[in-house]
């Protein structure tokens, strides 16, 4: 696979001398949905930021399609890769649904049906598009949240970045967003880099994990090879997904049977009914003998 | 915002060493006297070591160097356009002279060496202004200011402007980047347009946050009473003889003056 | 030679002013004492009768105090919005003053105050400005900034002008006053004891021009503009978003129904 | 068991004309650990907000103690329910954190030593006691949630009521206060009421549920006998606990023989290995027989 975005040695200090990255190293692939953990200040937020250039490192570079960042002029980059903050308040900027989605294509200086069909298209990607002429501060907080995605899907990015999107939605939110998301994902093979704290949305939606720690990641892989021990993930102030935490207490303390860990509930149910069944086979087989 | 992010910071004040740990009356006696001692000099002497001594100070401290500097540009800057000003308009032996523009203008020695006094004034002023920021914090300055009975409603909304400013720029700084990041400052026209919807929402985040905490306060029993509790305990006497030693040395700095 | 000396220095000057007038507000150390006593005893009416508005309000309007606070806040963190300009010295940005716009939320008394105590932290904090000149800045920003700032806003609001133009003549008017404050105060420095009055003044008037040019041919003429078109857009934002805000603080008389959705 | 706090039919109508309560009925019991779920605007906070009189019903009443609120004088009502808001930046007003926490006392118009124990105490509680002299800018999300807790616990509550404590935190975080607040509860005896969107904290921490739906109350009880089905929860925009979305699983679709459904990871064990060790047992005897 191709790595989209590729970040080396990235190192960052806020002007209050906070050393918030020291180094982190991450690959990010063409087309993949990219989980990054980490506890409250581990970097997560500073990283993100220097994805599109919001923030410059002290050193190390990012290099986007094989150039590094600073080759490209801003705009380019911002068309390349959009960014969704966590507060939905802070990045609506114009007084109406439309106003805003249409903000970013204006900029690009497009013709009026360009924008407008552009500004229709992101709507519809993320269900809102009777809500288009509804004023922003009438909207619901999961509702801002879209309009946020919405916003930046008419830029045509390649990549998107979100920053705990999911934070403070309902349940029933928190579906939607992740099923717009994986969507715009798996139908439209945009590269989506996911911030979060909830580890049980990981090994249900994303690919690939990268956690951080103290302003490295010190991991990176899929969630079956990162989530495999409870013991190194407190360390991190992380935890294994509530699936996995069950699994391993049956494993680990009942001794029950069971190999690899599941993280879903596809995947223990299909371990767990195994199990059973064979038991069962077994027991059957025993009664025939 | 480059400014802000920069500078505004209080995190040396924040620490704990010998000089954040001095009575903030006592660095507030000392600093203002030294301030006027400063602007009735008439020679570049007192200004200069009022300027060394303070950096020292600040050294022992451990203050990085560039942080004092940036602190110091802009003074400074202010300082050399002093010193043509005053060059260009006060004396009477003209250094250089000639026309720009068709106007005429001639620097003058007398101008030059008040230009350059003030210079020194800058330095040493500012650099004491600095030894008592970067080595006290604001609510420190509240309580200082509140036993000097300044009145109470002037230190809360000092207070309250200065615990929310650090939010403000957070968030606005968010806002700018989402801005950016649609590309609202690809030309002139669009920055100030962006401005302007910034400094909007600017207004509208900040009424919303002073309800939110209005109710806060509230549902913690405030009725419009006071807002700042912790107050200074009496002087010590170990302040005292803080007290009396920055006296004296300030009294001994401006005789010293005589002997030069 | 000593024409290309002078040369340089001036340039160096005209160079050296935007970012001078970054800060706008004079440093601590320029002025003598008796200038220092003589604007800090100017200010003190104003700040006297803003000191106790605030006391009033906050007893008799619940949740004055955090609102005082935070929108003095907003003001302080607009005041430091990097505009670009284009002035002699070509490309640069400057800051907006600010005052303009606290006059016009928060009345022309209470924005001295909070002119005043942004003043304070700013020249604690950033060594813009200074303890000892706190009195002559406080004059140019927060008195002459907020009251010319607050009297052209509501006089384009007389004539009957879209809310756009009334921020934008409060902006301008309020920019264009306060550096005419800083340059009163840098001018009066060279006004001297020993001449008559009217030939001390006479150089001093000279000053003030001089100084006063300068500012305006460098980028903080074309900042007055456009300090001027972001309050204006500030302002019609906030009608167009919240317009209640702007009917609670007394900006505008009548409110609008809320923007239909 | 006394009841604390019993709601009665309150209406909420906001100046906009927002309704957001519609005759909503709630009883706390004293001492209880009592969860509020609900989608996003289904009237939480504006429900909590009546709780300590911040807003006043159009109709209805809130009665503490035996004793409508109206009766109370405000300072009476502060003193006995304390309420931490969502964002801590909103409740954090002074300038340091000693300060901040004894914002509240100083308000009791208590004497100075009084206040600064008081200000030591509630700093202990909450394990944040060298944090007493720093800056409330300085303070990570998680740090500042924590000092929230503290200037209510200053006031010495009867009640603490929390609006989403939990969200923006990472899992170590979560851990901390959810330990804090059931220390509080168990140890101090402080009834606790939370309002949440996360389902999966519930049955692990607290007593009862109540599930808010446009505006009212539409459920209430113990965690057991709300979370029995995902179908209903699923039309008030929530979801089952993880966990028991499991066990419903492998109860309805794979036929496993679960009688009660287990909520936690502990419950879930159990029942699990009981389940196991039968079958194993079943054949064991087959095998002997
Ligand atoms: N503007 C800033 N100035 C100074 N320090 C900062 C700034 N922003 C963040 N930090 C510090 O940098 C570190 C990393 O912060 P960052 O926001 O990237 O963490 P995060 O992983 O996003 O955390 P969270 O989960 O809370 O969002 C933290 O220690 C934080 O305090
Ligand atoms: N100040 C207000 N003015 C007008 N309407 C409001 C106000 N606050 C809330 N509402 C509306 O009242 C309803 C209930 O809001 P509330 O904040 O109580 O919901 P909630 O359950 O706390 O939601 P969340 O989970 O998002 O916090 C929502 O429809 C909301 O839009
Ligand atoms: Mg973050
Ligand atoms: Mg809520």
């Amino acid at each position: 696979m191709t790595i989209k975005i590729k970040v080396e040695g990235l190192i960052h200090k806020y002007p209050d001398g906070t050393r918030a990255l020291m180094g982190a190293n991450l690959d990010v692939r063409e087309g993949e949905f990219l989980a990054i953990l980490g506890a409250n200040g581990s970097g997560k937020t500073t990283l993100l930021k220097h994805l599109n250039g919001l923030l410059k490192p002290v050193s190390g570079s990012v290099i986007l399609d094989s150039k590094t960042l600073s080759a490209f002029k801003p705009s380019e980059v911002f068309r390349k890769v959009g960014m969704v903050f966590q507060d939905p308040n802070d990045q609506l900027i114009a007084p109406t649904v439309e106003e805003d989605v249409a903000f970013g294509p204006t900029n690009l200086n497009l013709g009026y049906d360009e924008i407008m069909s552009r500004v229709n298209n992101a709507l519809e990607l993320v269900k809102m598009k009777e809500f288009a002429k509804k004023a922003i501060h009438a909207l619901s907080y999961g509702q801002s949240k879209r309009i946020c995605i919405a916003g930046i899907l008419a830029m045509q990015p390649e990549v998107i970045i979100l920053d705990e999107p999911t934070s403070g939605l309902d349940p029933d939110g928190v579906k939607t967003i992740m099923k717009i998301l994986n969507d715009l994902n798996k139908k439209q093979g945009i590269t989506i880099i996911f911030a979060t704290n909830s580890v049980d949305l990981v090994p249900v939606h994303m690919d690939r994990v990268a956690i951080m720690d103290k302003g490295i990641v010190v991991q990176e892989g899929t969630p079956e090879r990162i989530f495999t021990d409870s013991k190194k993930l407190e360390g991190l102030k992380l935890e294994l997904p509530l699936i996995a935490q069950l699994m391993e207490v049956l494993r680990d303390k009942e001794k029950l049977p069971i190999n690899s860990l599941p993280l879903t509930i596809g995947q223990a149910k299909h371990e767990l009914s195994h199990l059973f069944n064979r038991e069962n086979n077994i027991q059957h087989a025993g009664s025939i003998e | 915002m480059e400014i802000l992010k920069h500078i505004v910071m209080d995190h040396f004040a924040q620490r704990s060493n010998w000089l954040t740990n001095i009575e903030v009356r006592v660095k507030l006696f000392y600093i203002g006297i030294g301030l006027v001692l400063n602007i009735l000099s008439d020679d570049i002497m007192l200004p200069l070591l009022f300027f060394i001594t303070s950096l020292l100070l600040l050294i022992t401290i451990k203050v990085s160097f560039i942080t004092l500097g940036l602190r110091m540009m802009m003074p400074f800057l202010f300082g050399i356009f002093i010193l043509v000003i005053m060059g260009l308009h006060t004396g009477e032996t003209v250094v250089f002279s000639g026309t720009i523009f068709g106007y005429e203008l001639a620097l003058k020695r007398e101008g030059l060496q008040i230009g350059l006094l003030l210079f020194t004034k800058v330095a040493g002023g500012v650099m004491l202004m600095l030894l008592l920021s970067f080595t006290t914090a604001i609510t420190k300055i509240c309580m200082a200011a509140r036993w000097m009975k300044i009145p109470e409603t002037l230190i809360e909304v000092l207070s309250f402007l200065y615990r929310y400013l650090f939010l403000l720029i957070e968030k606005t700084e968010t806002m700018m980047s989402s801005q950016r990041s649609r590309l609202g400052y690809v030309t002139w026209f669009k920055t100030i347009k962006s401005f302007g919807s910034l400094g909007g929402m600017l207004i509208i985040r900040s009424i919303t946050r002073a309800e939110n905490a209005h109710i806060a306060m509230i549902s913690r029993g405030y009725d419009g009473g006071r807002v700042l509790t912790v107050q200074l305990t009496p002087l010590a006497r170990n302040d005292y003889a803080m007290l009396l030693s920055c006296g004296i040395l300030l009294v001994l700095l401006s005789c010293l003056r005589f002997f030069w | 030679m000593k024409k290309i000396l002078l040369g340089i220095s001036v340039v160096c000057a005209l160079l050296l002013l935007p970012h001078v007038a970054h800060a706008m507000h004079i440093t601590e150390g320029i002025l003598p004492l008796k200038w220092s006593l003589i604007w800090f005893i100017l200010i003190i009416p104003f700040v006297v009768i803003g000191t106790l508005r605030l006391k009033k309000k906050k007893r008799n309007v619940p949740g004055f105090l955090p609102l005082v606070g935070l929108v003095g806040a907003a003001v302080f963190v607009f005041s430091c919005f990097p505009i670009p300009v284009v002035g002699l010295n070509g490309m640069a940005t400057a800051h907006p003053a600010g005052t303009g716009m606290s006059a016009i939320l928060l009345g022309p008394f209470v924005s001295v105050v909070i002119a005043g105590i942004a003043l304070f932290i700013q020249a604690l904090f950033l060594a813009h400005g200074g303890l000892t000149t706190l009195g002559v800045n406080i004059f140019s920003m927060g008195v002459l900034g907020s009251f010319s700032g607050y009297f052209a806003f509501r006089l384009a609001q007389r004539m009957g002008l879209k809310l756009f133009w009334c921020g934008f003549m409060a902006g301008v008017v309020s920019d264009l006053c306060t550096y005419l404050g800083t340059s009163i105060g840098l001018g009066l420095l060279v006004f001297k004891e020993g001449e008559t009055f009217s030939v001390a003044m006479m150089h001093s008037a000279k000053a003030i021009l001089e100084i006063f040019v300068v500012f305006m041919a460098t980028s903080q003429g074309p900042l007055c503009i456009a300090e001027g078109i972001v309050v204006g857009f500030a302002l019609s934002y906030v009608y167009k978003v919240r317009p209640g805000i702007l009917y609670n603080l007394r900006v505008i008389k009548e409110e609008r129904d809320a923007i239909p959705g």
